[in-house]
C-alpha cells in the first residue's frame, strides 16, 4: 500500500506491505502502536521509542505533535476520501488571520482602495491588528461586521 | 473567611489552591464562554455571572459574592484587579478586598500620578514623563521631543495603548492613535510621552506591605523576554546584576512602598538602562503572572501572604527573614501559531500531559477536551523550575518543555524551546527588544519530518485496514472501536 | 556518558529527566509486560529484554548495555540495585556502575555483616541481632531469647523473609517460616533474631560520598508509617526529634560511611526506640524511593550528584554548604483495593490528572490507556510537597491528593487524605506499628453516595437517550459518539 | 424514568424528567455536563460544580470517581440490559483476592482440611499471601496450579 504524505513542501511516499515500511526507497523498522483512545501512540524503531499523537482533522490533514513539535500534514492513499479543499486564497481576499472580535469596519462596498490601507481592525486577546488591502482595487464585498466575532480563515473584505 | 475569586483560568485555580490548604472556603464565577471552564470544579462554589465580559462588571461580582456569602474578593490579574472603584465598592459592601487600598490602587492607575509620587518618593523617573500630552499640540511641541519616543495611555497598563514615534513627523499620528486605543480600552484618552530607552532590561521588585507601616521586598524579576510588549519569559534573579544595582532597585521598591503604606502584594517596574542606571516605570497593585519565580527562590506561597493580610494578620516576615535560594524560571505555554505570526489560535485540546519530575511546577488550567477559545488570552500554562543557578534551570525549563505534551492547538512549546537555546538567552545578554530581532526555525527538520510522514503513513494504513468490511468479519471504523478494544495496545 | 537504567516505572523516569537535563543520553530496558510502558519513551532509546524477570537478569542487562553502547549502569532501587555481583560484572565489563562500590554492596547485603561492621565503627546496634540463628537450634535456644523477637534474613531487605515471634513455642515456626520465604527470595536461608524494638520510629539518614574519602550527611528521613512493612508516607525533617539526637543520627551515619569509604549515594536506617535511643538496622546501598522529600529540603538533585560522581567528580559540596529549608513530605499512590485489605490492584487507567500548583511535585509513570499490572510493584505514583513547615505541608498534601484524579483502578488516595489529618500524624507522634491499629473509613458517607447515584442515573440517562433509535434519526450509541461531538460540552 | 442506584448496602431511586431529578422523593438541580470521551463530567449543583469521572465497567457496574474517593456501583433502569451477574459465592468457595501469582499449593482434591489451614500461597508484587480455608470440610476442586498466573476472582480451590 502506497501513501503520499505532504508535510509543507516535502512529500514523503511511504510503502507498507505487512509489516516492511519503506519511505523514499528506503526501508526503515518502525511500527506504531496504539495507547489509548486519545490518539496516543508510540512509534517504535529498531531501538528507539517515541511517543506521537495523531488525530485527523475536520479538513481531513493529520495533525503529529511529536514533543515540543506539531505538523499538520496531509496523506492521499487508494480509497481514502479525500479532504475537502478549501478553495485557493486569492490575491484580493482578506481573510481573519485569527478567531477575534471585528472592533473596526472601514471600507464600504464599491470603493477603491490603495495597497496597503487599512480595512478594517480585529481584536482579539489583548492584541488589536489593522487589516491592509493586500492589492489596490474595488471592494467587491464586506463580510466584517464591526462587534461581530469571526472564525479563523473568515472572509472579511474581498477586493478584485 | 470565605473567599471569591473573581477571575478564572489559571490564577483563578492558583488561589482557590491556597484557600484550600488553608482552609478558606472559595467561590468561582464563571462566564457563558466558561461554563465548562475548570476554574469551575476548583472552587467549594460556582456562580454563574452570564456574558463573557462579566468578569469585568463590578456590580455582578458584587451581586455573587452576596449570594455565595462570601467575606473576601480576590481580584486575581487583569479583569477589575486594578479597579479602584472594584476595589471600594467591595469595602463599602462591608467585604475585604484582597489586595492594596482603594486610594492606591486609584493613584497607581494614573500612570503620570504615579510618576509624580515616585519622584516625590526619591525614585528616578525618566524626564518628561510625568506629564501628559496636551490636547492640542502646541506650535513646536514635536520637535522639542527626543526621538525615539513612546506614547503611552496614563490609563493604560499590561502593554496596552502604546505607540512608538520616531521623528516628529510621526508624532501626532501616533498620539492619535494611541489615545483612540487608550479611549475603547480604558475610557480615558490622555497619554504622555516617555523617552525610548534603547537596549533597556525590565526588571521588577516584588513588594509586600501590611498598610500598617510595614513594607518589605521578596526580590526582583527579569521580564525583559516580551512580544508585543507581553511577557513570555520571567526569572529570578535577574542574571548579570550587579548586586549594587539590585540593592538600588530594592531601595527604590521600598521607599515607594514606604510612602505609599502599601497594602498586600505589588510590583513595581524598572527599566534599567545599558548604562546601569535605573528608571522607575509604574507600579502593578496586584499578584503578577510571574509571580511563582518568587515563591521558587525565596519558599514563601505569596497568595498565602495575601490571605493571611487579608484575614486581619501584620506582615508575619521581616526583611531579614526573607531569603533566596537557587534560580527560577517561567515559561507561558500559549495557544498560538508560530507559523501565522504567532496569531492566537483556537481549537479544542485533544490530549494533554504536563511535565513533572524535580523542581518543575506547572500552574495551568486545562483539561483534555477543553475548548480553548479566544474571549480571554491565550495562556493554556505556565512552567515553572528552580535549579540550583541559571543554567541548571534552563535545562530543567528545555527538559519539562520537552515533556509538555499538548495536541489540538498549536503552542509556542517549540518556539519556547529555541529561545532558551539562544546564545543572547544562554549569556543573559537580552533587552526588551531581543524577540524583534530573535527568529525561530519554524521548519520541522528533515528528521522530525520523515519521522511524522512515517507516523502519518502508518496511522492512516491502520485506519484503512480496520475499516475494511472484511476485517474481523464486520465494519468497525477505527475511530468508533470501544475504549477497550483501544487500550490493547498493539 | 551515555548512561543505561536497569530499571522501570517512575524511578528510571526519574533517573532519565535528570540524564536529559544533564546532556547525558539514556537508554531504557523494557520487559514484555513493559512494552507500553511508558518509561521507554523517556529514554533516547529502548532495549526490549524479553521476559519480565529479565530486570533481575544481569546478563540480559549487561548485553543491552553493550549493544547500545553505554558507558554506565544506573540500577535504581530494587532489582539488581544491591546485588553486589552485577556491580562486579558492570565493572568487569569496563562500564561505570551508577552506585557504591561492589564490596560495599556485599558487605551491607548481608544483615550480619554490615551489623559487625557497624559495631566496629562505633555505631549502636540490637543486642544479638549480628549472630546468625544455627541450623540447629540448641536445646534452651528458644528460652534464651527476649520476646518479642523478629526473625529477619541476613540477605534480606524491603521487610522481606521477616517474620515476628511471641513466645519460645512460635520461635521455630517463625524462623523455619522465614527461611523458607529467604530462601525463595534470596537463596540464602541464613536468619538472625532482632529484638522487637516497642514504640519504635524508623528514622533514615542520607549520605553522599565519593569513594575517595569524603562523605556528607543530607539530614534524616522519617519513614514510621508502613503498611507490611512497606513505606506508605515519609517525611523530612522527623517531627518533635530533639536536636541533639539528630545529630547523634548524622554523625553514626557519617562514622559508618567514611568507615566504608562510601561512593555514591546511600542510606543508613535506624529505629529509634521510646526512650530517645538510636539503633543501626541496616544501609540501603542506592537511591531509595523516598529522596524526593530530601531533594524538597535541601535544593539538590540527588541524581544529578550521582551522576556528577559517576562522571569521574569529586563530591563538589561540602557539609557547611548543605542548608535544609522547610519541611518536605512524600506520599506513595497505590493500586491498591481498600476494601479488600489493600490487597494489589489490576485495570487500566481510563483517565487520570496528576496535582499541580505550588510546591507540588509528582514522580510517576502513568499515562490514560496504561494498564496496570501486577508483575511489578503497585506504585502509581509519588507526590512530594514541600511547606516552610510540616503543617503547611500536610495542608498542602492534602490539597494535592484530592486533587489527584485516577480511574480505572483503586487507590490509597482516600486511605492516605484520612491518615493525613489523624491526630497521631497531625501532631507527629506515631511509631512503625502505626497502621496495624489505624482503621480506616471505608464507606464513602452519604453525602458522596448521593451524589455519585445522581451522578450514575444521569449517566444511565444519557446513555438511554442517546442509543434510542429515534433520537437524532439514527441508532448512535453513545459510546461511540465521535470525539468532536463528545467535546461540545452541554 | 426511574433509576435504581445500588451503592454498598444503600439503595437510590433516581427519577428523572425532562430537566427535573428526584432522589429517594427529593427533588435536586443537578445536571451532568460531559467534558470529553474519556468519561470526565461536571456534576453541575445549583452553586457547585463537581468533577467527576464515570465509566462502565465490563461486568455492567458503573465506577464513579469523585476526587479521591472511588465508588462502583449497580443501576437498574427500564430497557437497560441487565449486568451479568456473578454467581453468589459460596463458603467454600475460596477465590484470589488479587491478581498474582500461584507459589505454592499444598493441598489436592479429596483432601479434608480445617478451618484456618493453608490451602495455596499466592505472591502479588512484594506481597505473599497465604490461602487459608473458610471452612473445614473436604477439597472438591484445586484449580490453581504452582507457578502460573490467576486473575483477581479466579477459583483456586472449591471446599464443600
Amino acid at each position: 500500500m502506497n501513501y503520499n504524505v505532504t508535510i509543507g513542501n516535502n512529500q514523503y511516499q511511504v510503502k507498507i506491505i505487512n509489516n516492511r515500511v519503506v519511505v523514499n526507497g528506503v526501508p526503515v523498522t518502525s511500527r506504531l502502536i496504539r495507547l489509548n483512545g486519545n490518539g496516543l501512540y508510540i512509534l517504535r524503531h529498531e531501538q528507539r521509542d517515541v511517543e506521537v499523537h495523531l488525530q485527523e482533522q475536520a479538513s481531513g490533514s493529520i495533525e503529529v505533535v511529536i514533543g515540543a513539535q506539531r505538523v499538520v500534514a496531509k496523506v492521499e492513499a487508494p480509497n481514502r476520501r479525500e479532504p475537502r479543499r478549501r478553495e485557493a486564497q486569492q490575491a484580493g481576499t482578506v481573510l481573519a488571520p485569527m478567531p477575534g472580535l471585528v472592533l473596526e469596519v472601514h471600507v464600504s462596498e464599491g470603493e477603491e482602495v490603495q495597497q496597503g490601507q487599512v480595512l478594517a481592525v480585529l481584536e482579539s486577546m489583548k492584541m488589536q491588528m489593522q487589516m491592509r488591502a493586500p492589492i489596490a482595487g474595488r471592494v467587491t464585498r464586506v463580510a466584517a461586521r464591526p462587534t461581530t466575532q469571526v472564525d479563523k480563515g473568515a472572509l472579511l473584505v474581498q477586493i478584485d | 473567611m470565605k473567599v471569591l475569586v473573581a477571575n478564572r483560568g489559571e490564577i483563578a485555580i492558583r488561589i482557590m489552591r491556597t484557600c484550600r490548604e488553608m482552609g478558606f472556603p472559595s467561590v468561582a464565577v464563571y462566564s457563558d464562554a466558561d461554563r465548562i471552564a475548570p476554574h469551575t470544579r476548583s472552587a467549594d462554589e460556582a456562580i454563574a455571572i452570564g456574558e463573557n465580559k462579566s468578569y469585568l462588571d463590578a456590580q455582578v461580582i458584587l451581586d455573587a459574592a452576596r449570594r455565595s456569602g462570601a467575606d473576601a474578593v480576590h481580584p486575581g490579574y487583569g479583569f477589575l484587579s486594578e479597579n479602584a472603584a472594584f476595589a471600594r465598592a467591595v469595602e463599602a459592601a462591608g467585604l475585604i478586598f484582597i489586595g492594596p487600598r482603594p486610594e492606591t490602587i486609584e493613584k497607581m492607575g494614573d500612570k503620570l500620578e504615579s510618576r509624580r509620587i515616585a519622584r516625590e518618593a526619591g525614585l528616578p523617573v525618566l524626564p518628561g514623563s510625568d506629564e501628559s500630552v496636551p490636547c492640542e499640540l502646541p506650535v513646536g511641541y514635536a520637535e522639542n521631543v527626543q526621538y525615539p519616543v513612546l506614547v503611552k495611555a496614563a490609563a493604560g497598563g499590561g502593554g496596552r495603548g502604546i505607540r512608538l514615534a520616531r521623528s516628529p513627523g510621526e508624532l501626532e499620528m501616533m498620539i492619535a492613535a494611541a489615545r483612540l486605543e487608550a479611549c475603547q480600552a480604558f475610557d480615558d484618552d490622555t497619554v504622555y510621552l516617555e523617552p525610548l530607552v534603547p537596549e533597556a532590561r525590565h526588571i521588577e521588585v516584588q513588594i509586600l506591605g501590611d498598610g500598617q507601616g510595614n513594607v518589605i521586598t521578596l526580590g526582583e524579576r527579569e521580564c525583559s523576554i516580551q512580544r508585543r510588549r507581553q511577557k513570555l519569559i520571567e526569572e529570578t534573579p535577574a542574571p548579570g546584576l550587579p548586586e549594587s544595582t539590585r540593592q538600588e532597585l530594592y531601595d527604590a521598591a521600598l521607599r515607594l512602598g514606604c510612602s505609599l503604606n502599601y497594602r498586600s502584594l505589588g510590583t513595581v517596574e524598572f527599566l534599567l538602562d545599558s548604562s546601569g542606571n535605573i528608571h522607575f516605570i509604574e507600579v502593578n497593585p496586584r499578584i503578577q503572572v510571574e509571580h511563582p519565580v518568587t515563591e521558587m527562590v525565596t519558599g514563601l506561597d505569596l497568595v498565602r501572604e495575601q490571605l493571611i493580610l487579608a484575614a486581619g494578620g501584620k506582615l508575619r516576615l521581616r526583611q531579614e527573614e526573607i531569603t533566596f535560594r537557587g534560580a527560577a524560571i517561567e515559561a507561558r505555554v500559549l495557544a498560538e501559531d508560530a507559523e501565522h505570526d504567532f496569531m492566537p489560535a483556537s481549537g479544542a485540546i485533544t490530549y494533554m500531559r504536563e511535565p513533572g519530575g524535580p523542581f518543575v511546577r506547572v500552574d495551568s488550567a486545562l483539561y483534555i477536551g477543553m475548548p480553548v477559545v479566544t474571549a480571554y488570552d491565550s495562556l493554556l500554562a505556565k512552567v515553572i523550575v528552580w535549579g540550583e543557578d541559571r543554567d541548571a534551570a534552563i535545562a530543567r525549563m528545555s527538559r519539562a518543555l520537552r515533556e509538555f505534551q499538548i495536541s489540538g492547538v498549536p503552542t509556542d512549546l517549540y518556539f519556547l524551546l529555541q529561545l532558551l537555546s539562544s546564545p543572547a538567552f544562554v549569556s543573559g545578554t537580552f533587552h526588551t527588544t531581543y524577540l524583534e530581532s530573535f527568529k525561530p526555525v519554524l521548519d520541522p527538520g528533515p528528521e522530525l519530518e520523515r519521522e511524522a510522514a512515517v507516523a502519518i503513513a502508518l496511522f492512516a494504513h491502520q485506519q484503512r485496514e480496520q475499516s475494511l468490511p472484511h476485517h474481523n468479519g464486520a465494519a468497525r471504523p477505527w475511530r468508533e472501536a470501544a475504549w477497550r478494544e483501544q487500550m490493547r495496545g498493539d
